[in-house]
């Protein structure tokens, strides 16, 4: 499934692999682009020309100090916190959902949702950001009502792909989903 | 992460349906069209130009068009829904400002609307209502991004006053390059031309319809023993609830029997109450607050003679309503109303306080005397006058015209509205067409039309709602309605 | 159906015996809690199960077989087999490693009926049931009996509960605690392989501090309960000493701590977790209060600091004054060039520079006296951190009350003038407000009575300002103060509530607060069923502080920010307390 | 185009042989336009213009008044003593021409007139101190502000119970310029000045207006006399703009309004919101 044409909504290159572990198991791993070094420098350059122009007209040397620690402190938290390298779905017949994130600091945030709570996982249209997308999502059962959905839990939501990937996507949780 | 969750779900599309949606996305005038519908007023907003934009949408799905509908966002119901048929609804997050219409920028509204013409491949753009600021801009925006346009007006307005000289103002620019234009009734044309300015030839008259299965006698629901007069109606002043707070008091002194059921919720409530207080008629006249679109038969069957005061009336949708169950129809004859239904079955007064006790004194001395057609009867001619389906063939016909034309390039726009506008407000909405021209072009830049995921049809010839794939999509539809 | 079994990390490497766990009815998932060795007397292994089934609430029974290959050791499969005939079951699970693999295998044989057995003419009783899937999952038996998953269910009858597998795993495993304390080396009839509690003597240590902490418990509990007793006599209960007690915030401070040491010395074993966290949390912060309140009394009482601190208390006390004075004189010139009303600006002024007077004398009056009061209110250190800064607190609240009075001679005034020109503006335009219908309408007046209120609001609009300028400045003053009282509470709530317990074991031992699990694909090998290993996710930082934080009155929904400047503008009083008590009243 | 013997009927109901966007002969044949508009007669519109002429000239009094109290020119007591004539015969003519006394009895008139004066009276002490330091410019331009609002907003159709509003604006006004007066004796007799002019003059004007309406533009042109002859003696030019003021009001505006009125295009329609023109409080009342 490792497709070169699968772009996210706003048209970037993104990276999806399906592995199937067995009949069972299957993990679909979809990697936004990388962090490039050319905007890192290009903001690393703006702010210390910033600086530096502040520096001339204040001459003092401690704003280029701070700007150089702001910027190492702002890309790591942008490493650390915000910028996504790939996001991963496990599926386990019978056992339950996996989604995990992670960073590009390599920091990984996972969480794992059963099978009896899920009930179904589906497309959907939103709106988002002034236009409409379509998103995977997994609808949550309400434990009070087996039929009722208690909330709406979106994949995928910092890669974003396409309806294109979705569908590839949706097909291989519902073939699992339709095993147990 | 501000996404705005929807509840409707569809089946897995084949690839191949989605390879032939690409195949065929721009296939206009084969017939079919793919409409979007503009309004800021849709359910769960109740009203005449609700049901209007409804029951046209699904005779014209039925037609095998595909419809989808654009409409500001309610609390929060907002994202998309699915309602019967595969009717797409777009609840758009925009700012409601007065009335439950939105505010109008010309700029903002663009970004979205855009995005739900280009997924949808619309062909046709079909605006309602001249109270909506979203329609409006959806035409200002269609045009820009050379689409057919259509409005519908269901509004009557005066010349007199300085707002309406400016709405009317408004009105004319907005119509000035739209494609077609369609009025419910002949009054109706007549206003919309004057008041814009059209060439006649360009504006259609198209009545509303009423759903007859929706409004059926039952006869064993009203109490023989006694008269009941129905009035349905918002107690607003456009509707006439002051002339009916002197109706009730010079009717109830003459005839005991006569009773009087009331249905509506506004501000001129408290005008009947104080008369109800006044007269002591507390017994025969029961006021039943607002009314779910449900309960309005339910509310209709239990009388005998069904009273309209309105002020003012493009087309009254409530007197074919009343007629619907079987009523006897008394109403003031304003605006279109002369049109709506045959003499036999209307009693028409002037909007008086004598003429309409005259008129109801007369259908009750009627009513008294057996001498009125049965309910059925009148429900079996009803029926036959309007139809959704007839008034969806007549406005295909529209569309079928409105296609075959070619839309203004911005350079011929600009003179249009330049020359047709006036030369102050010409000028003015001409930069704005280029400021929005413009805003376009930055879009189109920044979202190409071509990352834009085409989205799966709901209804028209390539639908995939059929009744395996969509019992989620269906009950939500029976929800809302 | 799939079957999932899970399987102690422990025990991949122990030797071949009989699988002895628990089924979880209604999930298909089987929890094999131990292994037991060969050799065994079936009759004892019996006998064991029934007697940890009778100390535990487990229905552990004997899951199936182990086989573990070793070199010279061959031909079990036949014994193995056997071996399902001795054991009562439904499904038997024969689990067996290969040599050179890393993944073993796994069999299920489900007992079929007389009729099957029939049918099959191995003569068995037995049939193989191919169909079925199995998933084995790995899990760190120590890790999973310890940890807690959120959010917590406790009190829940097991109905109520969701239906969830990985619950009754752990659940199940918790349970089953007894089982893990028989020690490896005891030289009793059966051997096993689980995870082996370590440190029995550590335990001991544990053990005594218990059994001492009782009678200690004890004379807490009886010393309260005489504190309280001393609380709720009926002189403590006469209105204005109730209501003074509720705004100082020692006296809020020590209800507090009284409440915090009746829920720590109570006897009475924590046998929940969020008891027992509870009681852990308030413990640990009690105890880090008292260091730092010890810290401060080492620091304060040393070189004559108290004496210090006494001596410049006056001279500033003077300088504020001073200053204040300064200020009013100014505020009764021409202030910013504003157009000030010279008469009542006179009487203002005067007026409060009368109190600036009152309050200096008072001062003077007490200097002699604050150094003893300083150095017996120094010892409540000894109460704790909190305690100290609470009554820093009270005594800002003391020392400054005269620009509280100042406030609140502004404000009002202010209130009354905003107030009277709201409803004469109304009456200007000719509308009044209507109380019933809670709207503005019109109204027809009298003309005396336009002519007089006309007259009225003219007066009240050239003296707002003078009025306005006093009720602005003196708000600042008070706001300052009120600035710092809120600085203190909030130091003093972040000491009482925060779980420093539940923090440390998030940031020491991870997998005690687990917020669900994690998997991870073990190996892949061909003819194996899938191995997943199930880790501990352990609990985001931010909601340990939201879960075990203990409630304090910090947590009742504050003012907006909106609010206040509203309250502000109308000239209402603000207060750095809420008015909790006097609505509960 | 369908050609045939069949009329288009202007009815929604039934099929008509016309494709829906045909437009017949008959289309727009209900237009109709100026309906119900009255034909203006000159010397009609200039009589009730004369009400603001002479309101516009009760404040040119009232600014004379306060200008020759503020100069010295004249003595606070002699006002006093003229403004108890003024509204001592001004009562008299109320009663003397009659149409009831609108509820109110004797009693209640000098009770209302006990409340004047004792609130004025002690207020006006007050009023000395009030806006001593706002500087002078901004109490003028306040003033000023406050009596041009009382003009704009003056209930010249019916002036008899007068407008809150106008009302308070000259109420107000007034006090501000009491307020800049020597004495409390001199805000005192201004306040009552401006009681006479701005709440009583309209009330009996109103009166002169139902029951003498021969009287009336002759007292509309006293008080404008008035205005006129009080502003001149402390500046000429002022009295000379008043004047013109005066005559473009009552004469050239009313003359602009009736020739305008030829060109007034109104359309109508059946499209026009019907209006009620029946009184229907009266089930209410």
């Amino acid at each position: 499934m490792a497709d070169d044409s699968l772009t996210d909504i706003y048209g970037n290159r993104i990276g999806v692999a399906c592995r199937c572990h067995s009949d069972l198991c299957r993990e679909v791993t979809v990697s936004g682009p990388k962090l490039s070094l050319r905007s890192v420098l290009v903001y690393t350059c703006g702010v210390w020309l910033l600086a530096y122009a502040a520096f001339c007209c204040t001459e003092n040397t401690a704003v280029l100090s701070c700007a150089i620690i702001l910027t190492l402190v702002g890309l790591m938290v942008y490493i650390h916190f915000f910028k996504v390298d790939h996001e991963s779905l496990l599926i386990i017949g019978s056992l339950g959902v996996q989604l995990s994130s992670s960073y590009a600091s390599g920091r990984e945030c996972t969480s794992f949702i059963e099978m009896s709570k899920i009930k179904d996982v589906v497309i959907n249209e939103a709106v988002y950001m002034h236009r409409v997308i379509y998103y995977l999502c997994i609808l949550i059962k309400d434990p009070a009502d087996p039929h009722a959905v208690s909330s709406v839990l979106p994949l995928f939501q910092s890669s974003k792909p396409r309806l294109k990937c979705l569908i590839e996507v949706y097909k291989t949780c519902q073939e699992i989903l339709a095993q147990s | 992460c501000g996404v705005l969750l929807t509840t409707a779900t569809f089946a897995p599309p084949t690839p191949a349906l989605v390879r032939s949606h690409r195949a065929t996305a721009r296939a206009a005038g084969s017939g079919r069209h793919r409409i979007c519908m503009v309004s800021d007023f849709f359910y769960p907003n109740m009203g005449g130009v609700e049901s209007h934009i409804y029951q046209l949408s699904q005779c014209l799905v039925e037609q095998g068009h595909k419809v989808v509908i654009a409409t500001h966002a309610y609390g929060d119901r907002r994202g998309v829904r699915y309602l019967t048929r595969g009717l797409k609804v777009y609840y758009l997050p925009l700012q409601v400002m007065y009335n439950q219409s939105t505010s109008t920028t010309c700029f903002h509204s663009l970004p979205l609307l855009r995005c739900v013409f280009v997924r949808e491949r619309i062909t046709v753009v079909h605006a309602h209502s001249s109270f909506s600021a979203m329609a409006h801009d959806a035409l200002f925006h269609a045009k820009t991004m050379g689409l057919n346009t259509v409005f519908t007006d269901h509004s009557l307005f005066g010349f007199a006053d300085v707002s309406s000289v400016l709405t009317n103002k408004l009105l004319t620019v907005s119509l000035c390059d739209t494609n077609h234009i369609i009025c419910v009734s002949y009054t109706s044309k007549e206003n919309t031309v004057l008041r814009a300015g059209l060439d006649p030839e360009i504006v259609s008259v198209i009545p509303n319809a009423v759903d007859p299965t929706e409004f059926t006698p039952d006869p064993g629901r009203r109490d023989d023993s006694k008269i009941t007069v129905v009035v349905v109606s918002r107690l607003v002043y456009r509707k006439g609830i002051d002339l009916l707070g002197g109706i009730i008091p010079e009717l109830c002194a003459k005839h005991p029997d006569l009773c009087f059921l009331i249905g509506g919720e506004g501000p001129k409530r408290i005008v009947l109450e104080e008369v109800r207080e006044k007269y002591q008629l507390h017994d025969r006249v029961r006021l039943l607050g607002a009314l779910d679109h449900k309960d309005v038969r339910d509310v209709l069957v239990q009388g005998h003679i069904f009273l309209n005061t309105s002020l003012t009336e493009a087309f009254c949708m409530a007197i074919v309503e009343g007629a619907s169950c079987g009523l006897q129809v008394v109403s003031t004859c304003v605006g279109g109303i002369p049109e709506v239904l045959p003499d036999e079955m209307v009693t028409l007064c002037e909007p008086t306080v004598r003429s309409l006790c005259d008129g109801l004194e007369i259908v009750i001395a009627r009513q008294r005397s057996g001498s009125v057609p049965s309910p059925a009867s009148i429900h079996r001619r009803v029926e036959t006058l309007y139809t959704w389906r007839n008034v969806a063939e007549r406005t295909e016909k529209v569309y079928n015209r409105v296609s075959g034309q070619e839309v203004l390039s911005l350079d011929r726009r600009l003179t249009r509205l330049t020359s047709h506008c006036g030369s102050v407000a010409g000028a003015i909405f001409a930069f704005i067409a280029v400021l929005n021209y413009l805003f376009l072009l930055l879009l189109q830049w920044l979202i190409p039309d071509d990352v834009i995921d085409i989205a799966i049809d709901g209804s028209g010839p390539q639908s995939c709602w059929t009744q395996t794939s969509s019992k989620k999509g269906k009950r939500k539809a029976n929800q809302i309605l | 159906m799939v079957l999932k079994i899970f399987f102690p990390q422990c025990c991949t490497t122990a030797d071949s015996g009989l699988l002895v766990g628990c089924w979880i009815p209604d999930q298909d998932s089987a929890v094999v809690l131990a292994v037991v060795h060969y050799p065994f007397i079936p009759g004892q292994v019996k006998r064991y199960l029934t007697e940890i089934r009778s100390q535990t609430d487990v229905d552990l029974t004997v899951l199936g077989s182990w086989s573990m290959p070793k070199e010279g050791q061959e031909g079990m499969d036949s014994f193995l087999k056997d071996l399902s005939t001795i054991f009562p079951h439904s499904r038997w699970l024969q689990l067996s490693r290969e040599i050179g693999k890393r993944g073993f295998t796994c069999q299920v044989v489900r007992k079929g009926g007389m009729f099957l057995k029939e049918q099959a003419k191995e003569g068995e009783g037995s049939v193989r049931d191919e169909n079925e899937k199995v998933i084995i999952v790995h899990y760190d038996q120590r890790k999973v009996m310890l940890s807690q998953l959120h959010p917590v269910q406790e009190g829940v009858s097991h109905s109520k509960m969701e239906q969830s597998a990985l619950r009754a795993v752990f659940h199940t495993v918790a349970q089953s605690h007894p089982l893990f304390f028989i020690d490896k080396y005891d030289d009793g009839p059966l051997k096993l392989t689980h995870w082996q509690s370590e440190g029995r003597e550590a335990s001991i240590i544990a053990e005594l501090v218990k059994q001492g902490s009782v009678p200690v418990c004890k004379l807490l509990t009886w010393m309260l309960s005489l504190w309280s007793w001393l609380g709720s006599i009926r002189l403590l209960n006469v209105p204005p000493v109730r209501f003074i007690s509720s705004k100082l915030s020692t006296c809020v401070q020590l209800g507090y701590r009284t409440e915090h040491l009746q829920t720590v010395s109570s006897t009475r074993k924590a046998t929940e977790h969020m008891e027992f966290m509870r009681k852990a949390n308030i413990f640990v912060s009690f105890l880090l209060d008292m260091a730092l309140g010890l810290l401060l009394i080492a620091w304060l009482y040393r070189e004559n600091r108290i004496g210090k601190l006494a001596s410049t208390l006056v001279p500033v006390a003077d300088h504020v004054a001073k200053e204040l004075r300064e200020l009013l004189e100014w505020l009764m010139g021409a202030p910013a060039g504003l157009k000030m009303n010279r008469a009542l600006d006179q009487v203002l002024g005067r007026f409060f520079i009368y109190h600036i007077h009152l309050w200096i004398s008072y001062i003077h009056l007490m200097s002699p006296f604050i150094e003893m009061i300083l150095w017996y209110v120094g010892l409540s250190a000894c109460l704790g951190l909190t305690f100290a800064l609470s009554v820093l607190s009270d005594m800002v609240a003391l020392l400054t009350f005269h620009i509280y009075c100042f406030y609140v001679y502004g404000a009002r005034l202010y209130c009354l003038k905003i107030y009277g020109l709201s409803s004469l503006w109304r009456l200007f335009r000719g509308k009044k407000w209507n109380v019933l219908r809670q709207r503005v309408d019109s109204c027809s007046y009298d003309m005396d009575q336009l002519f007089i209120g006309t007259l009225l609001f003219t007066i009240l609009l050239f003296l707002l300002p003078t009025t306005a300028l006093y009720y602005l400045v003196f708000t600042l003053l008070r706001l300052v103060v009120v600035l710092f009282q809120g600085l203190i509470h909030l130091a003093v709530d972040l000491l009482n509530s925060f779980p420093l317990f539940a923090m440390g074991l998030r940031v020491c031992r991870p997998y005690r607060l687990a917020e669900g699990v994690k998997f991870r694909v073990l190996c892949e090998e061909e003819g194996t069923p899938l191995h997943l290993m199930m880790e501990i996710n352990p609990i985001k930082v931010s909601a340990v502080l939201q879960y075990y934080r203990t409630p304090t009155y910090s947590c009742y929904p504050r003012d907006s920010w909106m609010a206040l400047c509203k309250k502000l503008f109308v000239g209402e009083l603000i207060y750095p307390w809420k008015h909790k008590t006097t609505k509960t009243d | 185009p369908p050609c045939g013997p069949v009329e288009n009927k202007k009815v929604l109901y039934g099929r008509q042989p016309y494709p829906d966007n045909y437009v017949d002969r008959r289309f727009l044949a209900e237009l109709r336009r100026n309906v119900g508009v009255q034909q203006l007669r000159y010397w009609s519109v200039a009589r009730e213009a004369g009400l603001v002429g002479q309101q516009v000239s009760c404040v040119a009094v009232f600014v004379a008044l306060w200008s020759s109290l503020d100069g010295g020119a004249l003595p606070p007591a002699a006002l006093l003593w003229g403004g108890l004539l003024a509204a001592l015969l001004g009562y008299g003519l109320h009663g003397a021409l009659g149409g009831g006394t609108g509820g109110r009895t004797r009693w209640a008139d000098l009770q209302s007139a006990a409340i004047f004066l004792a609130f004025t009276f002690g207020f006006s002490p007050v009023l000395k101190t009030l806006t001593e330091s706002v500087s002078t410019d901004t109490v003028y331009a306040m003033s000023a502000l406050m009596l041009l609002a009382h003009l704009l907003f003056f209930p010249y159709a019916r002036p008899s119970p007068p407008g809150s509003l106008s009302l308070n604006a000259a109420l107000f006004g007034s006090v501000c310029l009491a307020s800049r007066l020597p004495g409390a004796l001199h805000a005192f007799a201004m306040l009552t000045w401006a009681l006479l002019l701005f709440a009583l003059w309209p009330c009996l004007l109103q009166r002169l207006r139902d029951r003498a309406p021969r009287a009336f533009p002759w007292a509309a042109a006293l008080v404008s006399l008035a205005g006129v002859g009080g502003l001149s003696g402390l500046w000429p030019g002022g009295s000379v703009l008043l004047l013109l003021t005066l005559l473009a009001l009552t004469l050239a505006c009313p003359l602009l309004l009736v020739r305008l009125q030829r060109h007034k295009d109104n359309i109508h329609g059946p499209w026009d919101e019907a209006e009620i023109r029946e009184d229907l409080s009266r089930f209410l009342d």
